[in-house]
Formats: C-alpha cells, structure tokens, sequence
C-alpha cells in the first residue's frame, strides 16, 4: 500500500495544492445540493454523497489521518446516527402533535407557517437528515475499505 | 430526445458492461464500469430523469468506483476470468 | 342418555401427569418418592372407579380440552369400552407400582427417578387412549405414550437397550406417522368428522377399496398391537427392567394397540360398513395368521421374557381376530380377552421378574428346579398361564370361549381350528416352564440361597393371580361393560 | 413485416436492457471472479434502473422540475412532464444498489484476508484441503 | 457450469423478452404508466407541497416511507462494513 | 402517543433503539441490554394490542404521511399481518435473550454494532409485513438483507464466504423481485397492492402478467431459499454468530413465506397466480422434492446447527408447496406452518446457541451424553424435535394435518407422501440426536457412571427463553382451533 505515496515530490504538491484549493468549493457545493433540492435536481442524498466525497478526496491527497482532522471518527459517529435520527425524529415528532407518522403538515401546531409551507419545510428538514447520513456514511465506508477495517492508514 | 443518441449511447452501454465483465484486470473492469455507469447516467438525463442521473454520477461513477478502487487496491487486481 | 360433562376424566390423566413433577423433585428421598407413586396411582384408581357406576347405568362421561380443528376437538369421552381398558389399567398400574418398588430396590437400579417418572407419564397417556372421545385425540394420546416409554425401554443405557430402544421407536412411530396418520386424514377427509360413532362414520361414504386400503392402513398403522410383520418391536422392548416389560408390554402400550383397533372398527370404520363390504374376513385372516406364527416362535424362545414377549403377540392378535369376526360374540369375546389376558400376562410377567430378581436366571433353560425354591411364584405363574391358554377355572376361558362361539356362529371353520390349534400351542410353550420348575431337579448347588423374592414383587403377583381366577367366577362388571361397548346388552 | 418493424421500432430499448440484464445476470452466476461477480451485480441492477426509468419516458416529455408560480396557478400540462414516480423510485434503488456494493467488498475484503484469493475455484480448492 | 449459467441467463432473457410483448410502446404518453398516477403528482405536488422539483416532493413527501428506509439501508450499509471488517486494536 | 399510530410505533421503537445502542453501546456495554429487551417488549405489547383490535374492528389501514392510497404509501393490518407482527415480536423477544448472552462471549467487542443490525433487521421485518405497497416492500425487503449480510458475515471463518454467496443470490432475488414490479408498473401505473389487485385483472396482457408474476415469485423463492435456489442457505444460517442464528433462522424464510402469501393473496389475486393448472401443479411437485431433499441432505450432516438449516428448507417446501395446493386446506396449513415453523425453529436454535454457549460445538460428536449435563436444555430440545416430527399435541402436527389434508384435497398424493416421509425423516434425525445426548458414548461399555454427569446447564439467560419457547409449542398446539377461527379463516379468499 505504501507505493502508493511515492510519487515524485512536484507531482504530489499539484495534487495536493488542488485538493486543497478544490475541497471547500466541493462542499459548498454539496451543502447548495441539500439546500437546493427543492428548486433543482438533487437534494439530500446527492449533497450528502458530494459531501462525502470531499472528505474522501482529502483522504485520497493526504492520508487518512488528515481526513480525521477534519472530520474525527468520533464526530462520524454520531453523525451516522444522527442523520437517520433526525429524519425518523421528524417522522416521530408528526405524530405526537395529532397527525400521522411523517405528515410534516402535523408539525402546524409547532410553528404556524401555514401545513403546505410545513410540507416543505419538512422535506427540507428530512434531506438534512438524508445529508447528514450520506455525507457520514460514505466517509465510513471509505475509511473501512480503503483501509481493511483499521481506520488508520489509507491507501 | 434524439434517437441516434439514444441508439449510440445504448450500444456503448451494452459495450461496456461486456468490457467490464470480461477484462481480466480488475482494477480496469472497475474503471470501466465506472464508465458504464457514467454512460447511464448520460441516458438517463437524455429521458428526463435529472435526478436519477445527478445521483448515479455522484454514486455510480464517483463513489462507487472508488469504493471498488479502494477495495481492489486492499485485494488484488488479478482475475482469472 | 345424555353425557355428562365433568372434568373427572381429565382428572384421571392429570393426576399421574401432573403427579411426575413431585417424583422429580423428590429426586433425593426415594421413600418420599415411591409413597408419591403409590399414593397417585390410589387417587388414580379412585377417580376412575368413580366414574364407574354412572357407566354402568347406561351414562357417558365428556370434557372438551380445546378446540384444535374445526369438528374434531381434543376430546376426553368415558363410555363403556374406554371404562374396561382404564380399569385394567389403573388397576394393574397400582400393583405395577407396588411390585416395581421392590424389583427395582432389589435390584439397585440406577435413574429411578426417571424410571417413576416416565412411568407416571406413561400411565397418563394409558388413561389418554382409554377416554379419547375421537381418533385425533386417541392418536395424540398414542404417541405421547409411544414417546414417554421410550425412556423405559433404554432404561439400562447400554449398548442393546439402544439398539432396542431404535427397533422401538422405528416401529411404533413409523407407522403410527407412516401409516395411522394418513388413514386418519383419509378418514377426515372422506367423513368429515373423528368422532368415534356407534356404528363408525364411514357408512355410506367410502368405497369398498378405500375401506380396505383404510383396514390395512389402521390395522398395521397402530403397530402398538403387534400384528405380523410389524411385531418386532415387542421382543426387542424386553431390554427394559421387568415392570416395564410386564406393565406396559403386557398390559398398556400393547393393548393401547389393540384398543386403538377396536376403536376404529366399532367406532370409526363400523362393523356393518366392514360387513357389507367383506372385509371381515381380511382382518381375521390377518389375525390369524399372527396367532399361529407367533405362538409357534414363543415355542422356539428360551429367554423367558421373549417367549411371554411372543405370547402376548399372539394373544394381542386373538382379541383383533374377535374384533374382525363383527359378529356380536367374536367381538365381545375380543374385548373380554383384552381384560383378562392382561391380568394373567401381567402375574406371569411379574414371575418372571420375581424369578430374575432372586435368582438372576433369564432362560428357561436355567430354571430347572426353581418352583421348590420359589413355590408362591410358580403357582402363580401356572395360574397365569392357565388363563392365558383359557382353561377354565380361570378368566381367559370366558374370553376364549366366547372367541370359539363367535367363530362357530359365523360358520368360519378356518378360525375355529386356529383358535384350538393355537390354545394347544398355549399349553405347548407354558407347561415345560411349570414342568421344569416343579419335577425337573436343578443342578447341583445351583440354586442354593434362591428364595422368594421380597414380598414388594410377591404380593402384586399373587394378588393379580388370584384377580385372573376371581374374574371366572364375577366376570359380571366387565362382561356387562363389553356388552354396553357394543350395544347389545 | 411492418407489424414486426414496429414491434422494434416501439421496443427496441427494452431489448437492449434486457440484454444488459442477462450480462449482469450471467457475470453473476457464471463468472468464479467474486469480483467480477458484484460487478454484474452492478450491471444488473443499473439495467433495472434503465428500465424502470425508461417507463416514464414520454416522448417530448420535459423534466419534473417545474416553475412554481405556474404550478400554483394550475398552468402545468401533466403530459408534456415525464413521470417522475419511476425516479423516486429509482433513486431508492441505487442508494440500495451502492449500499449492497458496500458491504459486498467488505465481505471481499474478509475473504481475501482468508483465504488470499478471490477467484472461487480457488476458495474451494483451500476449504477442501 | 459456465454453460449452464449461460443457458439460465438466456432462458431469463427470453422470458423477459418475451414478457414485453403486451407493453405499450416505449415512450407513449398515453400508456398506464404516464396516465394513472404520475399527473397527480405533476399536477398536485407543488400545490400541496410548495416544492417545485416533483422528484423531491415524491421523494421527501408521498413517499417519505420509502426514503426514511433508504437512509436505514445506508445507515446499516455502515454498520454492516463497520462490523465485517471490524478488527481488534491491538493487531 | 396516538394510538392510531401504534403499529408504526411497533417498528420505529426498535428502528430508533437501534439508533441508539449503535451511538450510547459504543461508550457501553451496559446500555445494549436495557435498550434492545425494552424496546421488543414495547413491540410485543404493541402488536398484541394491535392483534386484538384487528380481530375486533377487522382491517386497519394506515396511510403514511397522510397521503391518500395509491399516492401515498399505505399500510395494511389485516389478521395474518397482525398475526405475523406477534409472531416476529415474540421470537425477536426470545430470541434476543440467548443473543445477548451468546454475542457477548463470541463477539466482544462489537456487541453494539451486531444489535444495530439486529434491531434494524427486527423492524425491517415488521416492516415487511405492515407494508402494503409494492415497492416499499423491496425497499423493505433490502433492509432485511443487508442486516443479514452483516450479522453472517461477522461470523468467524468461512462465514464471510456464505454471506456473500448470500449477497450474490439475495441480490439476484431482490432484482427479480424489482423486476417483476417494473413489469407490473408498467402495465397498471401504480405500486399500491390493492390498487394492483384491482387492475391486474382488468387488463389484457396475459404474457407480460405472467411474467410479472413469475418473477416476482422466483425472486422470493430465492429469498426463502426454495429448492433448488437453497444453495446458499445452509451454510449462511449455520456460520453466522449463534445470536444471529436464532434470531434470523426462525423469521428470515419465515417471512419471506409471508410475503408470497401476500403477494399472492392481495397483489396478484390467487386466480391470475394459478389461471395455469400444470404451473400450480408443477411448485407442488417441486415443493414435494424439496421436503424430500431437503430432509435427505439433513441426514447426511455432522451438525446439529446445519442439520437444522436443511431442516429449514424442507419446511420452506411445506409451506410453498401448502400454498400452492390452491385449497383452504392447504392455504390454512401453510399459514398455520409459518407460525409453527418459527415456534419450532427459534425452539431448536435456542437450544443449538445454549449447546455452544457451554460446550462451544454442536457437532454431532459433542452432543454424546449432553442430556446428563444440560437436561432442562434437552428436554426443550425433545419438545422441539416431536414439533418437527409433529407428534400431537405440540404445534407442529397440526400444521401438519391441514397441509396433508389439503394435499388429499387436491389429489397431490406425491405431496402427501413427501409430507408423511419427511416426518419419518425427521424422526430419525432427531432421534438420532436424542439417542447420542442421552446414551452418550458406548465405547467403554455399560459403565455410565464414568461419563461426564456434571450438570453444567446453560444461564438463566438462555435457558428462560427457552423453556418458554416450548411450553409455546404446546399451548400454541392447543389453540389451533381459536387461531384458525379468528384470525386464519378471515384470510382464505373466497373461492377457494
């Protein structure tokens, strides 16, 4: 695995300058995704992967380690919980406000904004949890195949 | 849509799934399969489903290829078929 | 007259069924232990006494315990055919009980615990197909007392209680699975119904071929009776301790079989559907040829506990064959000879026992001389053996008599000169037994310090002897009960 | 002849995935690579995806993003969009696509530890021994 | 085995071939597919939801249950790779 | 807590306990417990309120997010759905007593990690049977496999080899599955079920419905590991962790069963399913195989555990082939058999995680004289084996009575003989069991006082489930009749 690394030194600073300079756009990016989902394609599943993707991409560049730096196994951890958590929490919370299980127009008697704006409104909420979920999960799963379940060293 | 695209697209398609199956390296049968998916994604924003594709170019051809990449590289690349 | 409906039936199973628990548990005090036994199968032979005279009158007992299928219930029903086989039972279970405290202490056997246990279990199940008011609840009751004698059966955990243990259980549940279990679905399929019916259930509705294919199928499925070729069990069976062997394959599991049989023709299949289709003649022949073989193999065993073991088989066929002949006394002779047969076999099963316990000899061969030693013992056996051959003054001859009418009065000379045939062959393979023990001088030494066994086995076998004798002069009770079973009192 | 001509015509996609599938579905179960096994695994399932979302073509038909204001107004014409339900649905279909994939190679990857092959032959050549 | 494999694949493919034979053509507007449910939702969605993009109102809103249980999938994908590949510290 | 909501609560309980054992077990251990008990035992209350409502009110149905039926996605309880979320919380239940105390000695370590899966799986499965929508229902249906792909796969050795053989054919099933819904959607425009069975038969496209059906059925009878698609089955359940075993084995195949009773019964409509005779007749005939193969292939195993497995497929045959008899009979028999089958098995996996919990093998070898060293264990162990014969009156003799009757029914002899041989089958395959844990070995002659007679009985963790489990088998035997009555003649289409 470690042959990987050897490049030559000019060629791994282009790389690593790139990812450098091209990560926090990547995210932007993905956060637009969540965000935008309403609007145009995508939404809380794509974002997430982009997301993803991002970390996977400084774990590519840098080593896993520095991937961990920015988002430690810990954080991912709950984050993997999280992202289900919210959208099944939202799920839940519609019920004990009277309605049916994810009828996010229920969530009226939370906030008044209207049960269409709600609608929406909740859509929005359960693609964060969708995001959440993807974004984290994805890292994992690199993590672990990248690294045979270690989570130490990359490729 | 136009349907010499579709048509080309489809054969491409066909082409490289057999590629991929078939080539003995499997790190090139996953990149090839990254292709693949790239071509689907392709069709499908030609019939409309600009969602179907955003995701399969962000899952088939991104995540998921490197995910066989990572995996090949922890295994081996050698197939005999 | 209308049933009643009482719990005392379920009572009567419950009490030996329930009665295991505190046998377990007083796993460490055999005195407690044994009086649990003792005192169970009292309360046991109480309950079912009662029932008894509310029979008698003519009334039937019915408990439903649950509702399983639609039409066929698990049902408890007392009538008078079911009183005969749960008196014997309890009965004898009581002096079983009494005799294998002393066999089992003398002989120090180890789990007796699991021993008394199983048997509670057994007698449960016993009393299970004795009240079973429709063929599901006969066959559930069936196969539990199939399976809790298994234990019994491989009591010794050796190599041949194994290999006979398999031979057991290979018979009986493969053909109560194999071949009572599809006869039973065909019969349900065909009447819709298992309840067991004056008369049967199949009157009308099943072809000649279907009723034939249903007899052999019945007639082979319940194997507990030990019909040819599906007999080989019995022999094996007698690994077991001696009141296994003299209890349950003398008295409850074989003629469970026998009971079972007699259930399906009077009740399920129906003397006159039988009649009318001709198939009569199918069973007795069956039986028949049973009897003759059997009887002619008890000859050639040496081991005392086979030679009963190959004598039971053929009487067991004897009481099919009264079944089969459908004529009111054939079939009243078959029921009567299940009741007395079971109290000879069982006082010739405890000798046997007695004599292995005071003198540890299995083989005929061995017992030259042991009557002086053993003279209690060996007159009772003479006694059971002369019911058994049906020689009068004693009960078998009531039975075998009336098995002889039944076979003059249906013209069938086949079965009148079997039934004489195999009376002599009776004699033929019991008298040497008696012969050796009274004239024929031991060798020398041999049977010094032999005496009586402990007066646990000696009470019960002479009790039960004197019970084959008294049922020749009062056979009133069961003789009225037969002819209630069968409607023609 | 015209008929059959047709026929083609108006279904020569699904043919097309119906023989990606049988590629798919061949690598599957005839290919001893474990590797290439989950690659027509892969192949299998996009086809159905292909499939699925090809029921809601419409010919002419635009994407399902519409503008909201005219939505609102009751001005959308439900035939000039093409069916957004298969997409729903396929969307759900990848995401299970790739999370199979996932555990898969992880499951690979535990072979390969094992046994330091991946080709099946092989595997079973070394259970054997 | 190869050959097998290669005859179920083709006895599938000709089923599924064959199976096509009563669809309606590919991309017609009026088959069932294009007129039961989906103008519903293309009619409906924005009104009821306020979200523009159908596929996510479908996604996020008439089928929530189904995307709840997309992300679970995922979710356990995790945890499954997690745990098959999961190995002591100390080695 | 609405109650109109309670069979959603039924499955999100377990679904957010899952949650939350992955991320407070992590930290741990002593949460795992606690969480994963409470949470089954809110389901099992949960399901049994429900069970009693549906008897009294009829079918329930349950509309997600509020959304009208076929736009949304719907959720239906009628009796045998109400029937299958008892069943499934009772053996999860069970179940999960054995698996905290086995997991904890086999995978230490991971424990959270196994009962996240475990508890996903558990509401994937109520999930399955709530569902009344096509496509959710493979959604679902993914969600059960890959949980069980992971539970196998964090077996030890040659696990990971099954699991992804299990991967591969799990695959294959579910994209048939799929494939069959595309075929449908194509030609009805919708995924609700009932929306389905009212279009299907409308239509005129006899090839492409069959092949729907087709398809469909193939892709769960790969999932339920059908003769000859059981290849994988045998060697997945048997390496898996114990605490996977006994909570996957009774209610995977299980399940799966479920499904194709209910795609056949309120998706596709029994008369489109058996329009063509010879096709009806022809499962029969492979379902008569199957018990017969699968009972041969169990004789031939040195492992309770795999003995088992190939058991499991022969039971699959039961019921496949008890469904496809087209008669109430045969229908009753096989719904009967599901509840039954899962009784028993959970029954005899209960005892196989007990075995290895004490002696770590269940070989056949390791068993010689387990009787005098674990005798309540055995003797639930006997209970189960006569359940699997189908000795009267523990539950499976019953189940076993409708199949055969509806095999006489329907003039299936080859399936009436495949039944009765199978029983014998097992008679002596559990016999042989018996025989070895109680004579132990016979090599050193008659002295068994030298065998090992140190009682050394599994925990009370173990062992509680499991004495339950088999007084179940006999009180669940009793009450065939009232099961029948209530909840199983309501789902006989009329008809039949």
């Amino acid at each position: 695995m470690r042959d990987i690394h050897e490049h030559t030194a000019g060629e791994d600073l282009i790389i690593k300058t790139s990812v450098r300079l091209m990560v926090p756009f990547i995210q932007v990016f993905g956060l637009y995704v969540i965000v935008h989902g309403h609007y145009s394609p995508g939404g809380g599943f794509q974002g997430g992967v982009i997301l993803g993707a991002s970390f996977i991409l400084l774990a590519l560049a840098f080593g896993m380690k520095t991937s961990q730096e920015y988002m430690t196994v810990g954080v991912n951890a709950v984050l993997n919980n999280l992202g289900p958590a919210i959208f099944i929490g939202v799920g839940v919370l519609c019920t004990l406000f009277g309605g049916l299980f994810l009828d996010y127009s229920a969530l009226d008697k939370l906030i008044p904004l209207g049960p269409v704006e709600w609608r929406s409104f909740g859509i929005f909420l359960i693609e964060i949890g969708v995001g959440v979920a993807v974004m984290s999960i994805m890292v994992l799963l690199y993590w672990n195949l990248s690294s045979g379940g270690s989570m130490d060293e990359g490729l | 849509m136009i349907w010499q695209l579709d048509l080309m697209i489809l054969t491409l398609v066909v082409i490289c799934a057999l590629v991929a199956i078939n080539i003995k390296d499997l790190l090139g049968a996953s990149v090839v399969f990254g292709i693949y998916s790239f071509l689907m994604c392709l069709l499908w924003a030609e019939m409309g489903a600009v969602d179907v594709a955003f995701t399969e170019a962000t899952v088939g051809a991104g995540v998921s290829t490197i995910f066989f990449i990572a995996a090949i590289l922890r295994t081996t690349r050698r197939s005999r078929d | 007259m209308t049933p009643i409906v009482s719990i005392w039936p379920l009572a009567a199973i419950l009490v030996s069924l329930l009665g295991a628990l505190p046998i377990l548990l007083s796993d460490r005090q055999p005195n407690l232990r044994e009086s649990w036994t003792i005192v169970i199968a009292l309360i046991k032979l109480t309950i079912v006494a009662s029932l008894l005279p509310w029979i008698l009158e003519g009334g039937s007992y019915v408990f439903t315990i649950a509702q399983v299928i639609p039409g066929v219930p698990i049902e408890l029903r007392v009538d008078a055919l079911g009183m005969i086989f749960a008196l014997v039972a309890s009965c004898l279970w009581l002096f079983t009980s009494i005799y294998s405290i002393g066999y089992m202490r003398a002989l120090n056997e180890h789990a007796q615990t699991r021993y008394f246990a199983s048997f509670a279990v057994a007698i449960s199940a016993t009393l299970g197909i004795a009240f079973a008011g429709n063929l599901l609840t006969l066959y559930l009751f069936y196969e539990v007392l199939s399976l809790s004698t298994y234990p019994l059966v491989t009591h010794k955990q050796n190599a041949e209680a194994r290999t006979s243990g398999r031979k057991y259980l290979t018979y009986i549940l493969g053909t109560s699975i194999g071949l009572a279990l599809p006869a039973m679905l065909i019969t349900y399929s065909v009447a819709g119904t298992l309840d067991f019916t004056a008369g049967g259930i199949l009157a009308g509705k099943a072809s000649p071929e279907l009723l034939a294919l249903l007899v052999v199928l019945f007639l082979f499925g319940f194997a507990k009776a030990g019909l040819m070729p599906f007999h080989g069990w019995l022999p094996a069976a007698m690994v077991a301790p001696t009141p296994v062997s003299s209890f349950l394959h003398g008295v409850a599991v074989v003629k469970a079989g026998v009971f079972a049989i007699f259930r399906v023709i009077f009740h399920i299949l129906g003397p006159e559907t039988l009649q009318t289709a001709n198939l009569g003649s199918l069973i007795t022949y069956i039986a028949a040829v049973t009897v003759l073989v059997a009887s002619l193999v008890a000859l050639t065993q040496d081991s005392m506990k086979r030679r009963l073991a190959y004598s039971t088989i053929g009487q067991l066929a004897y009481m099919v064959l009264g079944a089969g002949m459908l004529s009111a006394l054939g079939m009243l002779g078959g029921i009567m000879h299940l009741a007395m047969h079971a109290f000879g076999k069982i006082t010739l099963f405890f000798c046997a026992g007695a004599i292995y316990v005071a003198s540890k000899k299995k083989n005929i061969s061995q017992m030259d001389g042991l009557g002086r030693r053993m003279p209690i013992t060996y007159l009772a056996f003479f006694i059971g053996s002369l019911s058994i051959i049906g020689m009068p003054p004693l009960g078998g001859f009531i039975s075998k008599w009336n098995l002889l009418l039944g076979a003059v009065e249906g013209d069938q000379l086949v079965l009148i000169v079997v039934l004489l045939v195999s009376s002599l062959l009776n004699a033929a393979y019991f008298f040497p037994i008696v012969y050796r023990g009274f004239f024929v001088p031991a060798k020398d030494g041999e049977e010094e310090g032999i005496k009586e066994a402990p007066l646990f086995c000696l009470v019960p076998l002479s009790v039960t002897a004197f019970v084959s004798l008294a049922l020749f002069f009062f056979p009133d009770t069961l003789l009225q009960l037969a002819r209630m079973a069968l409607g023609i009192w | 002849m015209e008929m059959i001509v047709d026929e083609i015509v108006a279904k020569y996609n699904y043919w097309i995935y119906v023989v990606l599938m049988m590629i798919g579905f061949y690598a599957m179960i005839g290919k001893r690579n474990l590797m290439k096994k989950l690659i027509g695994m892969n192949i299998f399932q996009t086809s159905i995806i292909l499939f699925f979302v090809s029921t809601g073509v419409k010919k002419g038909g635009g994407i399902p993003i519409v503008d909201k204001y005219q939505a609102l107004a009751g001005n959308v014409d439900a035939a000039s969009i093409v069916n957004p339900l298969p997409h729903v649905l396929m969307l759900t279909a990848i995401v299970v696509g790739v999370s199979v994939t996932g555990v898969a190679l992880a499951v690979l990857q535990r072979i390969y530890r094992e046994y330091g092959t991946l080709e099946e032959d092989e595997i079973l050549e070394k259970l054997q021994r | 085995m190869k050959n097998l494999a290669l005859l179920a694949t083709l006895v599938t493919g000709a089923l599924l071939l064959y199976g096509t034979k009563d669809f309606p053509a590919w991309g017609d507007p009026q088959d069932p597919a294009s007129t039961y449910l989906s103008p519903y939702y293309i009619e409906n969605a924005v009104e009821q939801t306020h979200v523009p993009n159908i596929v996510t109102a479908v996604l996020g809103d008439y089928r929530g249950y189904d995307t709840m249980f997309e992300t679970v999938v995922i979710y356990c994908a995790g945890m499954a790779v997690l745990s098959v590949l999961w190995r002591k510290k100390e080695e | 807590m609405n109650a109109t909501n309670l069979h959603l609560f039924v499955l999100v309980v377990p679904l957010l306990s899952a949650l939350a054992i992955n991320l407070l077990g992590r930290r741990s251990r002593q949460w795992i417990a606690p969480m994963v008990l409470g949470s089954l035992a809110f389901s099992v209350f949960g399901s049994i309120i429900i069970m009693a409502r549906v008897i009294e009110h009829g079918t329930l149905s349950y509309t997600v997010g509020n959304w009208q039926p076929p736009y949304g996605i719907e959720l239906v309880v009628d009796p045998l759905s109400a029937l299958m979320m008892v069943l499934i919380s009772v053996v999860a239940l069970l179940a999960s007593f054995s698996s905290l105390k086995s997991v904890e000695q086999e995978l230490p370590g991971r424990e959270h990690l196994f009962f996240t899966l475990y508890m996903i799986l558990i509401a994937g499965l109520f999930g399955l049977v709530l569902t009344g929508d096509a496509f959710n229902l493979y959604v679902l249906l993914e969600i059960t496999s890959i949980t069980t792909y992971g539970l196998i796969a964090m077996g030890r050795g040659r696990a990971a080899l099954s699991s992804f053989n299990y991967i591969i054919m799990g695959s294959i099933g579910a994209c048939f599955y799929l494939l069959g819904i595309g075929y449908i959607y194509i030609l009805t425009g919708t995924l609700n079920m009932a929306d389905i069975a009212r279009i299907l038969p409308t239509l005129n496209a006899p090839v492409a419905t069959a092949t729907a059906i087709a398809f469909a059925l193939v892709g769960l009878w790969v999932k339920m590991a059908f003769f000859p698609l059981h290849s994988w089955l045998p060697n997945a359940y048997s390496q898996a962790p114990t605490g996977a075993g006994t909570m996957v084995a009774p209610l995977m195949t299980k399940v799966t069963v479920y499904l194709m009773v209910r795609v056949i019964l309120s998706m596709y409509t029994p008369a489109l399913v058996f329009t063509h005779e010879w096709i009806a007749q022809g499962v029969v005939w492979a379902s008569a195989l199957a018990i017969i193969c699968g009972s041969v292939l169990a004789l031939g195993q040195k492992d309770l555990r795999r003995m088992l497995t190939y058991i499991i497929v022969a039971e699959v045959g039961y019921m496949v082939g008890g469904i496809f008899l087209a008669n109430a009979n045969g229908l009753t028999g096989s719904i009967l058999h599901i509840v039954n089958d899962a009784l028993m098995t959970l029954c005899l996996f209960l005892v196989v995680a007990a075995i290895i919990y004490r002696q770590g093998s269940v070989s056949l070898v390791s068993l010689q004289g387990v009787f005098r060293r674990m005798p309540i264990t055995m003797a639930a162990f006997t209970l189960g084996a006569f359940a699997m014969i189908g000795v009267p009156p523990t539950c499976g003799f019953f189940s076993k009575w409708y199949l055969i009757l509806g095999g006489i029914d329907g003039g299936h002899w080859e399936f009436v003989i495949a039944l009765v041989a199978s029983s014998l089958i097992n008679a002596v395959l559990f016999f042989r069991i018996i025989e070895l844990a109680y004579f132990g070995s016979l090599q050193d002659g008659d002295h068994h006082e030298h065998l090992s007679t140190q009682r050394h009985e599994a925990p009370w963790w173990m062992l509680s489930p499991l004495v339950l489990t088999a007084v179940l088998l006999i009180v669940v035997g009793l009450s065939t009749g009232p099961l029948i009555n209530n909840v199983i003649r309501l789902m006989i289409p009329v008809g039949f």
